[in-house]
């Protein structure tokens, strides 16, 4: 593996660490659903650079919008 | 009847144009990919016909407004685009900034019509199309570099609605 | 081969340009709608660059070695590339409309004739 | 050939790095706005990405995943953004 | 250079959703906790099918004499995406259910069942 | 043999799937027929289980593949692993099965008349068909992710089967998020310790990974979370507190299911245990932890639930108390593997008493489970202060109660007594604080039980309970079905100990069988 | 989600769910030659609908969209699924009995680095089509459902 | 005898024997209850129960509800109980907790063995 | 008060999953790979298939796949149980 994927690898991992971080910090419910799907986007790009663009799809297809669209529901509903 | 064969045809050749690589048929496609196509097409028209033409205007499926569609993208609306971006690079890059939100008033009829405008103020330079007001499509635009409080349609967004009268009304 | 390895740089260097300078607008500027200027047509446009240079690449050898997989490689990077531009927009629509109405006011703002129309 | 793959490959380890830039504004982003727009760009930075890392293996099949992404990342802009309206509207 | 630095991702993910799961008072805070656990479970899954100067499993117009990552895991994850969709539609529908009768989604409420 | 019954193994799955699958489609045409078509497919099911279980203790473990030219193929030509999924059906695994296909059946007839007035049967019957596929999976599959699965599967129906009265009041829905979160918790460590089997040793068949386990850092990680998670999902103190909420807001049929479920967990801690890893563990540790677990429910479930007024509470107390005794005995098994002569002397024997706890349990406590639902059916309350004087209404549930409680309490000629009489004296042996301690336990449980039958049904007839009367025939047939069982299990002990348990105790300690059943010699 | 977009939201949709749907059907039927397949497509179908969802609101999706419909296909696509499995009960359960038979999808594939066939793959291409019309018609009726229990809760708790 | 004849591990049971010997004691007590006396009156005081003179409570009256049972079984072991009841708290963070807390001490008890 | 006692052990368990990453092998060198590559080199012949992937998910654990779907379902027919009064 060259060092350049290694780079594109680390970068893509840090990112997606610091938003699931702030997945669970963040107050504002919206805010920590946005993170979560920005977790969830470099993931797929992370599954990409793994070579695994089945996973990819699925995961951009669930992650992206189906899970994104229920959390918003939920919230909706559960709001003071 | 019209909505369901239109949608048909446009979404077969949406799948032709994805399935393209080598075969019988043209030397792009097999039997079997044209046949998958013929079935997947069928389905998608059941789903999105109701959809695509719910206001049953079918001005956009005349192929002369989609030549003159290629026209125009690749004609003013890109010679426009390389100035938006240099605008917009020279204003990150200084941060000279005079924002403002303006209504402009195009005269536009049709969805189809709006929309082009509206994405194309989008992408050109120092203006963002914000919000619109359904009764008389009238748009609201966030404007970088206000120089005029009340402008008129040329200074936002050159002969767009021109074009795109053309080809969407 | 020259004369596309440069063409191809150079579209290259463009995209790199312009996909950073969005990310350095979306920084420096002000407020939502200023960012938005520069994440919407910067992204768009690099990313227009940058994939027209896999564009150019793979009609290039399609034309040269006759292999159809170049081939669909430029016919889906330009499929990807058309959902970007028409998705791209339209999404920075929503976001500035959906901005407003919450109450989010462009700073700095010399007029804003959006808050005074009553809109449904 | 393997220096063009190679220019594709330097410009989306590129890309990628630009994530970061965005990703301070997710973080710090004042308002929810803000945030939305940060998801955006991210949006765009993958997806072209993407098509440069599908250049880059010669894997060409790896484009549809790009597509996917483009068409997809959308749809979650439009459901936060009708949500912040919505929200607005029922203060 | 990069070393085991995916795992130690995978491990950082699966604790924040614990951490999560164990001190937040937000019930959708929980749920997505639970995501977290489930998208490091399945990287790491991912994590360990990958091979170095590899291509994906797929002969289709793949380039000619590259070995390929293993593919097993590929297929348990697709499941198990699949399932964490399933998972956290369910948690969330419940999560409403519990919001229409208590008026509260803090789990320091939600305790009528207790003793 | 006919050839359609050579895929039993794979009918006993696919047609209860199908009947659920069907079951939605059927529902907009017809309600009635929906009950009838759940009770008809799950008795096919109990028939084919009682086949399989015929053809595996006669003919020695069954292994079908899943996709393979033919059944018994398992290892590709020039490849010592098996590719495909694999079930591999051996005597311990038949025994829960049997247990799940008699406690699903019976709730399907429960639930003929005790769901009458709810809505949203199909859905209610496609849950319980789900569970109840789920539980034969969990139970019969030899592949690792398979059964990962599964337990997915047994989570999600429980769950929606939990809170299904939701519409009702909150409390269903509480329930149900406890029991979700736990179990999916649960669910992602087993897929945790999966991709650790897979990392190390590129398979996924159970006995492919144990006859190359190497007990390596990462496998005791694996162990661990393995053993947490499951015996959280049998209930093991401390981690029950979901139990008592699941189990007393579920419909009561399904609280039976519930039962039979969280067995399924315990079988597969232990299948883990002893045919995954067997040997190479730390045993007398491992089997002292579980020893601990086992003998911290028994106490603290039953301290509990004296003290509950609420009468599926108290029963599902019990319910973590009796799985103390099953982790009791197993552990104890566990414990003297590596010792031959302890085995042979009295592990072995403390391992039948466990495993013929189960079976027992299932029955006794399905059965009280039953009775509790009888009387919210009648009286639409489970709150034991509000309740009395109910034996002058309802003669059978009251007989059928006092059966249950006997049996829960080691009361002699019932089948309760029979094992647990084995687990006291196997385990005297090997600690007998252990055994007084159980013995305790059995004391206590009695005491709550006599309260339970005193508040319930002794008394006055009080008046706002004049009018109630027996409950429908499909309940009195379901618990008059579980009666007999427990009687004749009680009078009989010595069949099933020697027919059906020695040989699931059997299957369990030897691991080399187990391995070679897949992998040829040994 | 009772309310729709704004017009232009609204027009840009129409064009693109159309596409989407062709895109996820794509997907679907290439499924053994491309990366995707049943769950993928059926995931990207699924999310079209949540689109017009989004961009419509509840009240109007109606029309396009009912939810009983989408019901009776996913019992179906799984009916689908396991009859295929049990087709192959001539040797085993999930046996592929139709590749490299020579029917209509039973063509062998070429060996080693090809553009591949659409009618290769036995059996993983139909049960590819019978599990993408499961996961479409379930996760569609789970954006639905969930939408309009969520519009429901969120009006009740507004009164 | 060898019908329901079970090996306990130190022992034997035969429930049929049991159940012989209490249908054989259960005869004997029938037979001795026979031979009591029978000329009680009915209807009379003598079948009334004598509660050392006091007026016999009503039959609703005397009914023990079930929090009720086992009052000083529960009053003396307080201190056992109050804690037992406040660890089950019904939080879900708890619950989750828990677990967590388990895998924590077997990995401790593993890692050290 | 029972806080700490579940943060201490959260580290605790941490510190035992940190030990995962570090036991693990090295990243992207897996030492044993019979049953992938035997999928790798047969799954073309054996199924007709270009996707090795899609060849596991359908074929060699097709039964996974019947249980995957299943979820779903289950979890399809849940939401709708639980909704079914609120939707109406």
């Amino acid at each position: 593996m060259s060092p350049l994927l290694s780079i594109a690898h680390i970068v893509v991992l840090v990112i997606m660490i610091v938003a699931a971080i702030l997945a669970v910090v963040l107050r504002d419910l919206l805010s920590s659903v946005i993170a979560l799907a920005a977790a969830s986007l470099l993931l797929a790009l992370e599954y990409y650079l793994l070579h695994a663009p089945d996973v990819a799809i699925a995961e951009a297809g669930i992650g992206a919008a189906l899970t994104m669209a229920i959390y918003i529901f939920a919230i909706r509903a559960t709001k003071k | 009847m019209i909505p369901f064969i239109s949608t048909f045809v446009l979404s077969f050749f949406a799948y032709l144009f994805l399935t393209a690589s080598q075969g019988e048929v043209l030397k792009l496609w097999s039997h079997y990919e044209i046949f998958a196509g013929i079935i997947i097409a069928l389905i998608v028209a059941i789903f999105a016909s109701q959809v695509l033409f719910q206001k049953r205007s079918y001005r956009l499926l005349n192929p002369y407004k989609w030549v003159l569609f290629l026209c125009y993208f690749f004609g003013p609306f890109l010679h426009a685009l390389i100035k938006a971006n240099i605008d917009v690079a020279y204003r990150v890059i200084t941060g000279k900034i005079n924002p403002g939100i303006v209504k402009i008033s195009p005269q536009l009829k049709s969805d189809a019509a709006i929309t082009m405008l509206a994405n194309s103020i989008t992408l050109t330079p120092g203006t963002l199309s914000v919000d619109i007001d359904e009764d008389n499509n009238d748009l609201y635009i966030h404007w970088i570099n206000v120089t005029d409080l009340k402008p008129s349609i040329e200074d936002i967004c050159g002969n767009f609605p021109e074009w795109v009268r053309r080809i969407a009304e | 081969m020259t004369i596309l390895t440069i063409v191809l740089f150079l579209f290259l260097l463009i995209g790199i340009f312009f996909n950073g300078l969005g990310s350095v607008g979306l920084l420096r500027f002000p407020d939502v709608y200023t960012r938005l200027h520069a994440t919407t047509k910067c992204t768009t446009f690099g990313s227009i660059f940058s994939s027209l240079s896999v564009i150019i690449f793979g009609f290039y050898f399609w034309k040269a070695s006759g292999d159809a997989k170049f081939g669909v490689l430029a016919l889906h990077t330009l499929v990807a590339l058309i959902c970007l531009i028409v998705t791209n927009p339209t999404g920075s629509h929503a976001i500035a409309r959906a901005a407003h109405r919450s109450g989010v006011m462009p700073k700095r703002a010399v007029i804003d004739e959006l808050k005074e129309a009553n809109l449904k | 050939m393997t220096l063009l793959l190679s220019f594709f490959l330097i410009t989306a380890v590129l890309i990628t790095v630009f994530i970061l830039m965005p990703l301070f504004r997710l973080i710090s982003g004042p308002t929810i706005p803000d945030r939305v727009i940060a998801l955006d760009t991210i949006n765009t930075y993958i997806v072209a990405a993407m098509i440069l890392y599908g250049a880059a293996f010669q894997e060409i099949i790896y484009i549809d995943v790009a597509i996917v992404y483009a068409l997809l990342s959308y749809v979650a802009t439009l459901y936060i953004a009708k949500y912040i309206e919505r929200r607005a509207k029922d203060k | 250079m990069i070393g085991n630095f995916p795992f130690v991702t995978v491990i950082i993910l699966i604790g924040l959703g614990i951490y999560s799961l164990l001190f937040k008072k937000n019930l959708i805070k929980i749920a997505i906790g639970l995501t977290l656990i489930e998208s490091g479970v399945n990287l790491f899954l991912i994590a360990l099918g990958f091979r170095k100067e590899a291509v994906a499993p797929i002969y289709t117009q793949a380039p000619e004499g590259v070995k390929m990552v293993l593919p097993t895991p590929q297929a348990l994850c697709l499941t198990s995406i699949v399932i964490g969709v399933a998972t956290t539609a369910l948690v969330l529908s419940i999560v409403m259910i519990i919001y229409q009768r208590y008026g509260t989604i803090n789990t320091d409420e939600i305790r009528r069942l207790r003793g | 043999m006919s050839s359609i019954l050579m895929h039993a193994p794979a009918l006993v799955i696919a047609l209860p799937l199908l009947a659920a699958f069907v079951t939605p489609i059927l529902g907009r045409f017809n309600r009635k027929t929906i009950s009838w078509l759940a009770s008809f497919t799950l008795g096919l099911t109990l028939l084919l289980t009682i086949f399989i279980a015929k053809q595996v203790l006669t003919n020695g473990p069954i292994v079908y593949v899943f996709g393979g030219t033919e059944i018994g193929l398992t290892l590709p030509f020039g490849y010592s692993m098996p590719i495909r999924i694999i079930f591999q059906i051996d005597a311990m695994g038949i025994f829960m099965g049997l247990i799940t296909a008699v406690v699903a059946f019976l709730a399907a007839i429960y639930s003929i008349s005790y769901m009458e007035q709810h809505t949203g049967l199909d859905k209610y019957y496609t849950l319980l068909l789900l569970l109840a596929t789920s539980m034969f999976g969990m139970e019969l599959t030899g592949d690792i992710f398979n059964f990962f699965v599964f337990f997915e599967i047994a989570s999600i129906s429980s769950v929606a089967l939990v809170a299904f009265r939701s519409t009702i009041s909150g409390e269903p829905a509480e329930a149900g998020l406890k029991y979700m979160v736990v179990s999916s918790i649960s669910a992602l460590m087993v897929l945790f310790a999966i991709g650790l089997f897979y990392g190390q040793y590129d398979a996924l068949n159970i006995a492919t990974i144990a006859s190359v386990m190497q007990f390596t850092q990462l496998d005791k990680i694996a162990l661990i979370l393995l053993v947490t998670v499951l015996s959280m999902k049998a209930g093991s103190v401390p981690m029950h507190m979901w139990t008592p909420d699941a189990y007393s807001e579920a419909p009561a049929a399904i609280t039976m299911v519930l039962v039979a479920a969280s067995q399924a967990s315990l079988y597969a801690l232990f299948r883990i245990t002893f045919s995954l890893y067997n040997v190479t563990l730390n045993t007398i540790t491992v089997g002292w932890i579980i020893i601990i677990l086992g003998v911290l429910s028994m106490f603290i479930g039953v301290t509990m639930a004296i003290i509950q007024s609420d009468i599926k509470r108290l029963m599902a107390y019990h319910a973590i108390s009796q799985t103390g005794y099953m982790l009791l005995g197993v552990g104890v098994g566990l414990a003297v593997l590596t010792n031959p002569a302890a085995l042979e002397s009295y592990g072995i024997k403390a391992m039948e008493g466990g495993i013929f706890h189960i079976m027992n349990h299932a029955m006794y406590k399905g059965l009280l489970f039953l009775t509790a639902g009888s009387l919210f059916y009648r009286t639409g309350t489970r709150d034991l202060n509000r309740m009395g004087g109910l034996a002058h209404n309802m003669a059978y549930t009251a007989t059928f109660f006092i059966i249950g409680a006997a049996a829960i309490a080691g009361i002699p000629p019932f089948n309760g007594f029979a094992s647990k009489l084995i687990i006291y004296e196997s385990v005297y042996q090997f600690n007998p604080l252990l055994s007084i301690i159980a013995m305790l336990v059995s004391i206590l449980t009695l005491a709550s039980f006599v309260k339970v039958f005193h508040s319930a049904f002794l008394g006055p007839q009080l008046e706002h309970y004049k009018s109630v009367q027996e409950v429908p025939k499909s309940m009195v047939l379901a618990m008059a079905t579980l009666a007999c069982i427990i009687v004749f299990f009680g009078l009989f002990p010595e069949l099933i100990v020697k027919h059906i348990v020695h040989p699931a105790v059997m299957a369990l300690i030897d691991q080399a069988r187990y391995t070679a059943t897949i992998l040829g010699g040994i | 989600m009772i309310g729709g977009m704004s017009r232009i939201v609204r027009t840009m949709t129409t064009l693109i769910f159309g596409f989407i749907m062709v895109y996820g059907f794509y997907v679907i039927a290439h499924g053994h030659l491309s990366p995707g397949g049943g769950f993928q497509g059926g995931a990207i179908v699924a999310s079209a609908f949540a689109l017009l969802l989004v961009t419509y609101g509840t009240s109007q999706i109606q029309s396009f969209l009912s939810k009983d419909l989408l019901s009776i296909l996913e019992s179906t696509g799984l009916v689908l699924f396991i009859t295929f499995a049990f087709l192959g009960l001539g040797a085993t359960f999930f046996y592929n009995f139709v590749s490299n038979s020579g029917g209509l999808f039973g063509t062998p594939s070429a060996i080693g680095v090809n553009p591949g066939d659409l009618n290769t793959g036995g059996t993983i291409t139909l049960m590819n089509m019978a599990v993408g019309l499961e996961v479409l018609a379930a996760l569609g009726v789970i954006v639905l459902t969930m939408s309009v229990a969520s519009e429901t809760i969120h009006k009740k708790e507004k009164q | 005898m060898h019908i329901g004849l079970l090996e306990t591990g130190s022992g034997y049971w035969n429930a049929l024997i049991w159940v012989i010997t209490a249908v054989i004691i259960g005869i004997g007590v029938l037979w001795l209850r026979n031979k009591g006396q029978e000329n009680y009156k009915k209807n009379t005081d003598q079948t009334k129960p004598f509660l050392s003179g006091n007026p016999e409570v009503s039959k609703e009256d005397s009914h023990v509800g079930a929090s009720h049972i086992y009052w000083g079984f529960t009053e003396a072991l307080k201190k056992y109980y109050e804690p037992l009841v406040k660890l089950h708290t019904g939080n879900i963070n708890d619950y989750s907790g828990w677990i967590v807390l388990m895998m924590a001490i077997i990995f401790i008890i593993v890692g050290v063995s | 008060m029972k806080k700490p006692v579940f943060f201490i052990a959260f580290i605790f368990f941490l510190a035992f999953m940190i030990l995962v990453a570090i036991g693990m092998r090295p990243f992207g060198e897996p030492a044993i790979s019979n049953m992938d590559d035997y999928f790798i080199e047969n799954a073309q012949a054996e199924t007709a298939a270009n996707n090795v992937v899609t060849t596991i998910v359908f074929d060699y654990r097709g039964f996974d796949t019947l249980g995957e779907g299943t979820v779903l379902f289950t979890a399809v027919v849940g939401i709708v149980a639980l909704f079914r009064e609120v939707a109406k």
